[in-house]
């Protein structure tokens, strides 16, 4: 992608970089390798040692070549390799099994290449940010604008009096509202050091009201040294102001987190409050359910390598599917023989269990899996610059809502529903009753395993996936079940809800361990007062 | 209609139910009686098939019940009524009726008015959940719920129990009246001998899991009475 | 005699405990007289072995007598069990004096190594041996009276029950991880080097331990059985079938449950603490729900209800623990997964109904031939 | 419903109450039953309701010491309620309950009641279903029920005469090694009642039963809730008039809640509303 | 013929462990069959012997006396985490049996039969603080660790060090965790903060096994980027990254002995006898691995010098030995049971390899006594004469504890 940099700008630009090129050269000339043009600085680019590199990178962000930002930046993301044949820099796209390169310099196509004869240009994390910061430079006149964002963040904060003036430059341009934002927010930093108190006051009141760390980081820097009494006091009535704002959010994001976890716990305990809750089966081999789902999500994906972002929509069906039928087989072999025997469920389950997971250890492996996040799950929604929520957290929060709402409207509004509950509360009637209560045990069980399953999928996005990840769940699934109030399905959602929240709110003053064990404890004394959840079944029937 | 012929039932190790050979004869009302613990409720669990036999056949309409499971009887038109109401606890009164919609022939998703009209009480407590309806509510709502699978051959054990004496008489009416209305077989266990006289047609007397005597209501006479049903 | 009493129509404890008294009676004279390398020697690792299998037998009958007669699936014995076998483990901590590796007189090496500078006040105590038994039962029966005392009085019940069971001895397992908990944290209690002056590596005072397990295991089963042949016993079956009823002819259901559900945990307790010296640690994996799911699990293929059924499934599930990690490392938890499967398909009252089954078979084929026999 | 459900603005009002006596001040097993105004039983002004259905409303119940009280009513009057309520099973929204002239019921749970002397027959036959006929009896033997007394226990010669007794009373003595679980329905209605006689209370209150019985086991009932006539106080409820009438001096009839008419069975009988109500033609 | 030399294998091969220790199982059996290959030991093949301790701690102390007593083995690899050790020690200790420990630890232990294979806390802590300090400029300290011992260790020797060095208190944050824990967001967004206040901040990991996966997504998603905040982690390796999506982690760091990246003539064929003993060429080697090899390599050796398997003699043979690591230098067997290793520090890459990045000049011997810890910082271990001692305090020239009898 070349680059256009108008020619005024271009001289600033250059300046500056000559100035962070000048620091560079002297650290590198320290070390004996001196580098000055920019072919020369192409050739250190593949040389193993990181300080010859560095140099590299500065004189070529230097040299005001146009192809340097789209060299540095085939660097940063890793695509610029070397060809051992004639040490020319290529990028790299993979195709195949091979390597289709381009030269790196002209974007001239080379044609296909073997792994083994080229070699990837390593850089090391302190060449990311030197890279992002020259990158920044080189395209902070960029016409994408969301390339003249990435650099406008970069280049916050920065107090180097030359990027200052780069942005000033740019902001007399800039159109885009968030680059402005940006850039404002620079310079106002920037007017913190200046030396006019009116122009600090400038600064003070620019970054007033505003959520970016920098400008909280500006103000405590401009306290930590000012003397002016009215500054001082203009900058801490700034900072309350921020602190407050920065806390409300603080507030709104552990609410969120705290949804976000309760809603993984729903997730994971709403299979069972239909395999449990409602069908009386205490299933202890939900948890491996749910690793089944989250197996089968790993198996999708590799079965797409090249779709990973349309992998979800192929893995929830296919989970359901799979960990449905799992279910199925596990009723129609093992549960339908133990049915008013449900403490017998438990041993037969918990053996299930057992047996899945060493399943999984000798078919596929003992090991975690790697399972890939789409896209679109991965990253967050900013809000504002001190709030965002992650992607992954919150489809999965919306993921669990719906999942919910679909059982709710499966159990009360069909047929199935009803005569699920029909045979759980007395099975020889509801078969005098024509209920085939053989297929509805089945479906209905499979059903619960299903969505078991396509939490699975879901937590596979969050967390690792391996043969002891349904251990993990189990607990957790009935104690959410239970506090809910047992064949309630809202008392589920509401007590996943509520715990996730509740241990989140303790999670900052407690800690993550005291706080699970506070949750616990308020778990106990909780069905002191409800002896049978936050949903209780009510009336005759249920007491005795 | 049902043609129950060697039929021996176990319970583990205990012998219930001896060769018991009795026919119901279509359109009438059989009423079933004997002592407490003859064996009455357990031969008409064998009859919907909740329980094994040990052996004999179930000719139901020329069909052998005896290999066909619960839920394929009551869709073969079979209503039960068992004793003790049975009801589904957590389910309103509407759901309870309703479950057995399934089993219609007619695959109706409606539950027929003419129960309320037999029960008034049922349709002022459709929401309400069957286990916290009185004792004699869960009764009417058992008969009625039996009823909404349309059947043919209905069986009721003892189906009078703990409901209040006009309703009572009402049922003996219902009875009869469904007999001709909807063309209804009745089994019937009942130990209220008037309750018995003015409703069934024939009589079948258990004693200690055996048939002990048979016949029209008019012949059960007082010696049978005192020889089988008294203590 | 009161031992006819108890054990009058409980051939299966009859048997189980003729073959307990055999086996106290033979293994140690096998191990200590018959020489290494004889057939018959028995070794010291199979010494441990067994004493360990008592003590989760013991367990196992505390649990099956709040589940199988009660009617209490306690989710949470492990954390008894567990609190008993710190208690014992803190003695034996303390017994270590300035052996440890810093050399420390008082403290246990890893409070050393964590920055503690004096005892925290609830380890103290615990250098005298009875004090520390006495924590063992104490505290397990103090933790089971306060959760009991609450959870009856509430009528919390059945899966409520169970599952706030689960909860205690989850978050007894979080607390006791914990470093700051001053119990040792992930690593527990190790390194125990003697008991009452006894070497923990010397033969005889495993054979010590393991009689010591087996006497306790059998006044444990018996004092059970005095529970559940009483009246108190037959009340508590009354609560497991139908507690309101029973509350409506006069019994304290709260009360009753919370006597036996005490005594339970305190039988736990010293299972506990019998436990911990044989296998030479303890640490909060004791506390895990799973355990005390496995636990349940262990009486439920003896067949609930029985005592004697507990002690033959604790024994026979971790044998064959035993066994089948060493011989199929790699296919073992099909091999438990199976068994959990088919006993409970094909054994629904345990192996004690298997037991009971071949005595009514055995009676039913045998009467004629008796008979028989015994007129002359 | 259990205690700790009730309003707090309701349980302070309780707390407040000037006559109140605090149960930790005494032992129930203290209370007096005091009968000196020739009543056993006091139900006034009570109130149950179920999410707003108003199962009793207002009831005034009295029962005289060795009394032998029939109630009937429509299905659904409220008459298993009105039990429950005296059994400390259902607590009231409002009204009072005492036993004899002091001991309220309300205060009370339902160990405490049964230990006072109020025993009851559920309309559904509830016996322990894996304890022996014999041993279902022995339970509700009249004794001490505290968990240590309870453990140390031993049957007496005297007992277990009595416990025979009961069974000749009842016709089950060949079964009394009988898991009671296995037994038919009414055989579970007469282990019922037996284990009634067993607790030997000063109140029994009796749900139905004769529902499923034979005619002749049920005159064999009356007999017995006859014989009991004077020496204790009883609640019957029935359906059966027939049986109704072969025992009653004293008919209450509940409708909707609250007392409709009481009187002599004849007086009743007669009585237009309860005709339509509940008798028909 | 002879009969076999038998060698323990001490691995969870199920429960929560097994998701590590499989692979070393895999490892040692393959090391036995190369062995055999060479024509085995003292010209007797050698035999392993698999048992499963399941994740269980006292399991681990049964199974360890059934290999020494029943199974009769010679020397026994095994155990991962140090409670599994701390629990079968006392058993080594008094059937007199030798262990092989390959994972790093938090030190403080110096046993007569135990041979520590992976990093003491200065052969990995220590010299990845430093590389972040001096070579990353980093002010601000997250310690995030798993609450259990190796890291309260390592986070109590580090806090220490760092606080020598000049950091303030309000610099440093430390953060446990349960095991397994897998909601990261309140502890990430305050990492977030906590970096967000203007200093370069890292994330010194010392997080467990499984709780790994959550927190690198979670930190992926909420934006903290390596060059942002950079964290280091101990106990993430090839195999951990195995079952990781890479993609949003390359640049964060580890630091280990060995990294299969590395390139060297040993290494690679180390790894291609591994591909192909398990069939499978995508499985990766790690550092535990690396350990396991030199210690057996360094116990061949050790049996041979003595003749014999006997384990005084072994101990007695072992020290002292060297071999090749796997990274081009020598690991020795040191008297204090632990062996030099060089420390590596390796940038996560997109094809979860890592790439090395800064390494130490020459091999770091093993330290059993940390020096920056108060109760430690005086002893010394030495299994030579005179010494003969795991805990030898040098200021009060005796043996510690239970050696003292
Ligand atoms: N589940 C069971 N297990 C063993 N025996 C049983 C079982 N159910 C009933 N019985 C026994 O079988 C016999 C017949 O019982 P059943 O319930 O059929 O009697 P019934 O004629 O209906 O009596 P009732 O008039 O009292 O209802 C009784 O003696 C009873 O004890
Ligand atoms: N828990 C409850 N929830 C809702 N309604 C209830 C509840 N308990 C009782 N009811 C209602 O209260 C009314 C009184 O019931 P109760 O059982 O006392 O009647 P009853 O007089 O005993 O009737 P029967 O003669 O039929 O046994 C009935 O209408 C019943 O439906
Ligand atoms: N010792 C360790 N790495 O757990
Ligand atoms: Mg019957
Ligand atoms: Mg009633």
């Amino acid at each position: 992608m070349p680059t256009r940099i108008p020619l005024h700008r271009g001289i600033w630009i250059s300046s500056l970089l000559v100035l962070l090129c000048l620091f560079a050269v002297t650290r590198v000339s320290a070390e004996g390798s001196e580098t000055v043009s920019f072919e020369a600085a192409l050739i250190d680019l593949s040389d193993p040692s990181f300080a010859v590199k560095q140099a590299a990178v500065d004189v070529i962000a230097a040299s005001g070549d146009p192809r340097a930002a789209a060299l540095l930046q085939a660097l940063a993301a890793g695509q610029l390799y070397v060809r051992d044949a004639d040490r020319a820099l290529v990028l790299v796209s993979p195709s195949a099994g091979d390597y289709r390169l381009r030269d790196a310099l002209d974007g001239s196509e080379l044609g296909e290449a073997s792994r083994r004869e080229v070699k990837k240009i390593a850089i090391n994390n302190r060449m990311r940010t030197q890279l992002r910061t020259a990158i920044a430079a080189l395209t902070l006149a960029s016409p994408d604008p969301a390339v003249r964002l990435r650099a406008a963040q970069q280049m916050l904060g920065d107090p180097n009096p030359l990027v200052i003036q780069a942005i000033r430059d740019q902001l007399e341009e800039e159109e885009n509202r968030q680059v402005r934002d940006y850039l404002t927010l620079s310079l106002a930093l920037a007017d913190l050091q200046d030396p006019a108190t009116e122009i600090r006051l400038r600064g003070i009141d620019r970054l007033s009201g505003s959520l970016y760390p920098a400008a909280r980081n500006g103000l405590n820097r401009l306290l930590s040294a000012e003397t002016d009494p009215e500054v001082r006091d203009a900058a801490e009535r700034a900072r309350t102001h921020i602190e407050r704002m920065r806390s409300l959010n603080e507030a709104a994001e552990t609410l969120f987190f705290g949804l976000s976890l309760g809603s993984v716990l729903v997730l994971a305990a709403i299979g069972l409050a239909i395999t449990f809750g409602v069908m009386g089966v205490i299933n202890m081999a939900h948890g491996e359910l749910i690793m089944i789902g989250a197996y089968t999500t790993y198996l999708v994906q590799q079965a797409m390598p090249h779709w990973i972002d349309y992998s979800l929509f192929v893995a929830i069906p296919a989970a359901f599917i799979v960990a449905g039928l799992m279910g199925i087989l596990i009723e129609r072999t093992v549960i339908r023989f133990l049915y008013g025997r449900p403490l017998e469920t438990l041993l037969a389950t918990f053996g299930i269990s057992l047996i899945l997971q060493q399943l999984v250890r000798t078919t596929i492996s003992a090991q975690n899996v790697a399972v890939q996040n789409p896209s679109w799950m991965s990253g967050s929604l900013q809000i504002n610059p001190a709030l965002a929520l992650t992607y992954s957290r919150l489809y999965i929060l919306i993921f669990a809502l719906l999942v919910f709402f679909a059982l709710l409207v499966i159990l009360k509004r069909t047929a199935l529903g009803l005569q699920v509950r029909a045979v759980a509360q007395n099975r020889a009637m509801a078969r005098s009753m024509g209920v085939r209560s053989g297929r509805v045990d089945a479906l209905t069980f499979g059903l619960g395993a299903g969505v078991a399953g396509v939490a699975g999928v879901a937590l596979s996005q969050l967390t690792n996936v391996g043969p002891n990840m349904g251990q993990a769940y189990i607990i957790d699934s009935f104690m959410v079940v239970v506090f809910g109030g047992v064949g309630n399905l809202w008392g589920t959602l509401v007590a996943g809800l509520t715990l996730g929240v509740a241990n989140k709110l303790m999670e900052p003053w407690a800690g993550a361990v005291l706080a699970k064990i506070l949750v616990l404890v308020f778990i106990i004394l909780f069905i002191q007062k409800r002896p049978r959840g936050l949903f209780p079944q009510r009336g005759r029937a249920a007491d005795g | 209609m049902l043609q129950i012929s060697g039929l021996n039932q176990f319970y583990g190790e205990s012998h219930t139910l001896w060769d018991l050979d009795i026919e119901i004869t279509p359109g009438e009302c059989t009423c079933v009686m004997g002592r407490n613990g003859v064996g009455k409720t357990t031969l008409m669990q064998c009859i919907m098939g909740l329980l094994p036999l040990r052996s004999g056949s179930l000719l139901y309409r020329g069909q052998d019940l005896a290999k066909l499971s619960a839920e394929r009887r009551a869709s073969l038109g079979i209503g039960y009524v068992p004793q003790g109401r049975q009801i589904f606890p957590l389910l309103s009164v509407e759901e309870n009726l309703r479950i057995g919609l399934g089993a219609r022939p007619d695959r109706s998703k409606q539950i027929p008015g003419y129960l309320f009209e037999l029960f008034p009480v049922l349709k002022d407590m459709l929401q309400r959940r069957g286990g916290d309806l009185s004792g004699g509510q869960q009764q009417q709502l058992a008969i009625g719920r039996a009823l909404v699978i349309d059947p043919k051959l209905l069986i009721l054990d003892e189906p009078t129990e703990g409901i209040q004496p006009n309703i009572v008489h009402e049922i003996g009416d219902i009875i009869r009246r469904l007999m001709t209305d909807l063309d209804l077989t009745v089994i019937l266990v009942e130990q209220k001998l008037p309750f018995a006289r003015r409703v069934a047609d024939r009589f079948v007397i258990l004693d200690r899991g055996r048939l002990m005597a048979t016949g029209a209501i008019p012949e059960l006479t007082d010696a049978l009475v005192k020889q089988h049903l008294s203590v | 005699m009161v031992l006819g009493r108890l054990l009058r129509d409980d051939r299966g404890g009859q048997a189980m405990l003729a073959v307990l008294l055999l086996v106290a009676v033979l293994v140690p004279i096998l191990n200590l007289v018959v020489p290494e390398g004889n057939p018959w020697h028995v070794s010291t690792y199979t010494v441990t072995l067994l004493g360990k299998y008592l003590t989760y037998a013991l367990l196992a009958v505390a649990v099956d007598l709040v589940w199988g007669y009660l009617g209490i699936l306690s989710l949470g014995h492990a954390a008894f069990f567990g609190l008993g076998g710190y208690a014992m483990g803190m003695y034996l901590m303390r017994q270590i004096g300035d052996r440890g590796v810093y050399g420390h007189p008082v403290l246990p090496d890893f409070m050393v190594f964590l920055n503690w500078t004096e005892l925290p006040w609830f380890w103290q105590g615990f250098d005298m041996f009875w004090f520390a038994v006495l924590m063992a039962i104490l505290v397990p029966g103090v933790l089971a009276f306060v959760f009991g005392y609450l959870a009856f009085r509430s009528r919390v019940t059945g899966v409520y029950l169970s599952i706030m069971t689960q909860a205690l001895t989850y978050a007894l397992m979080l607390a006791f991880f914990r470093n700051e908990m001053g119990f040792g944290g992930n690593n527990g209690l190790t390194d125990f080097k003697d008991i009452l002056g006894f070497d923990l590596t010397n033969d005889t005072t495993r054979i010590g331990l393991f009689l010591a397990s087996a006497l306790t295991l059998a006044l444990g089963y018996l004092a059970c059985r005095f529970i559940v042949t009483s009246r108190l016993g037959r009340v508590a079956v009354a609560i497991r079938d139908a507690e309101a009823r029973t509350r409506f002819i006069g019994y304290r259901v709260d009360h009753v449950k919370l006597a036996i559900f005490t005594f339970s945990a305190m039988l736990a307790g010293i299972a506990g603490a019998l436990y911990v010296p044989q296998v030479g640690i303890i640490n909060p994996g004791e506390f895990s729900p799973l355990n005390s799911i496995e636990l349940v699990i262990w009486v439920a293929i003896g067949g609930r209800a029985t005592l004697y059924g507990a002690v033959i499934g604790a024994v026979l599930v971790n044998y064959g623990k035993t066994y089948f990690t060493g011989a199929f490392p790699e296919a073992w938890l099909f091999a438990l997964g199976a068994l959990f499967v088919l006993v409970t398909l094909f054994l629904p009252k345990g192996i004690a109904g298997l037991f009971s089954q071949a005595v009514t078979w055995w009676r039913v084929r045998r009467p004629r031939e008796r008979t028989a026999r015994v007129t002359p | 419903m259990n205690p700790a459900a009730r309003k707090p603005v309701e349980q302070l009002r309780e707390s407040m109450r000037r006559d109140r006596q605090w149960r930790f001040m005494y032992s129930t097993l203290d209370l007096e039953l005091d009968v000196s105004q020739g009543v056993i039983l006091y139900l006034e002004g009570l109130h149950v309701s179920f999410d707003g259905f108003k199962a009793i409303n207002d009831l005034n119940f009295y029962v005289n010491a060795g009394e032998l009280r029939c109630v009937i009513g429509p299905n659904g009057a409220g008459k298993t309620t009105m039990m429950d309520i005296i059994t400390g099973k259902t607590r009231p929204d409002g009204g009072t309950a005492s036993f004899g002239r002091s001991i309220d019921l309300l205060q009370l749970s339902e160990p405490e009641i049964a230990a006072l002397g109020i025993g009851r027959k559920f309309q559904k036959p509830t016996v322990f279903e894996s304890h022996t006929v014999f041993q279902n009896l022995e339970l509700a033997m009249a004794g001490d029920k505290r968990v240590f007394p309870t453990l140390f226990a031993r049957l007496t010669g005297e007992q277990r005469d009595r416990i025979h007794e009961v069974l000749t009373t009842i016709g089950l003595q060949e079964l009394l090694d009988q898991d009671a679980g296995a037994l038919s329905h009414g055989q579970k209605q007469w282990l019922e009642i037996g284990m009634l006689l067993m607790q030997d209370p000063q109140l029994l209150l009796v749900d139905e039963p004769v529902a499923g019985m034979t005619h002749q086991e049920m005159d064999r009932t009356a007999e017995l809730l006859l014989s009991l006539e004077g020496r204790h106080s009883v609640v019957v409820v029935e359906h059966d008039m027939d049986f109704v009438r072969s025992i009653a001096k004293r008919v209450t009839v509940l409708h909707q809640g609250a007392v409709l008419a009481e009187g002599s069975m004849d007086e009743v009988q007669n009585d237009p509303r309860v005709i339509e109500v509940y008798l028909g033609e | 013929a002879e009969p076999p030399i038998k060698v323990g294998v001490l691995h969870s091969l199920s429960g929560t462990m097994a998701i590590s220790e499989t692979t070393l199982k895999d490892t040692v059996l393959m090391l036995v069959e190369e062995q055999n290959k060479k024509g085995g030991l003292l010209g007797r093949p050698l035999e392993a012997v698999v048992v499963d301790p399941a994740s269980d701690w006292p399991l681990f102390a049964e199974k360890a006396r059934e290999l020494l007593t029943q199974d009769k083995v010679d020397v026994v690899f095994g155990c991962w985490t140090s409670v599994s050790r701390k629990s079968v020690l006392p058993v080594f200790e008094e059937l007199n049996g030798l262990l092989f420990y390959p994972v790093q630890y938090e030190g403080e232990e110096s046993s007569k039969n135990v041979f520590y294979t992976g990093a003491a806390p200065n052969q990995q802590a220590i010299p990845a603080v430093d590389y972040l300090k001096d070579e990353l400029g980093i002010e601000r300290w997250v310690l995030a660790g798993t609450d259990y011992v190796y890291p309260r260790t390592t986070n109590r020797i580090l806090e220490a060090y760092l606080k020598q060095n000049g950091v303030a208190d309000e610099d440093i944050m430390i953060d446990y965790t349960p095991f397994g824990h897998s909601d990261w967001q309140s502890i990430v967004a305050r990492i977030k903060r906590f970096g967000s206040e203007g200093k370069k901040t890292a994330v010194v990991s010392t997080i467990n096994g499984d709780a790994n996966v959550p927190f690198y997504k979670e930190l992926a998603n909420q934006g903290v980027t390596a060059d942002d905040i950079p964290v280091v982690a101990f106990s993430v390796g090839e195999e951990e990254l195995s079952g990781i999506d890479t993609k949003p982690l390359v640049g964060h760091l580890a630091a280990w002995n060995y990294f299969m990246s590395v390139d060297d003539p040993n290494n690679a064929e180390f790894i291609e006898t591994w591909h192909g003993f398990i069939k499978n060429d995508k499985r990766v080697t790690n550092d535990p691995m690396e350990a396991h090899k030199i210690g057996f390599d360094l116990w061949v050796q050790a049996v041979e010098k003595a003749g014999t398997t006997d384990t005084d003699a072994v101990q007695a043979a072992i020290i002292g030995l060297e071999t090749q690591n796997l990274t081009g230098g020598t690991a020795r067997m040191l008297p204090n049971h632990h062996i030099t290793k060089p420390v590596l520090i390796g940038e996560i890459q997109e094809d979860g390899q890592f790439a090395v990045v800064w390494q130490t000049d020459e091999e770091v011997p093993g330290d059993a006594w940390s020096d920056y810890l108060e109760g430690s910082k005086d002893l010394i271990a030495d299994w030579t004469p005179p010494i003969m001692c795991g805990n030898f305090n040098t200021v009060t020239q005796t043996c510690l504890g239970s050696e003292a009898e």
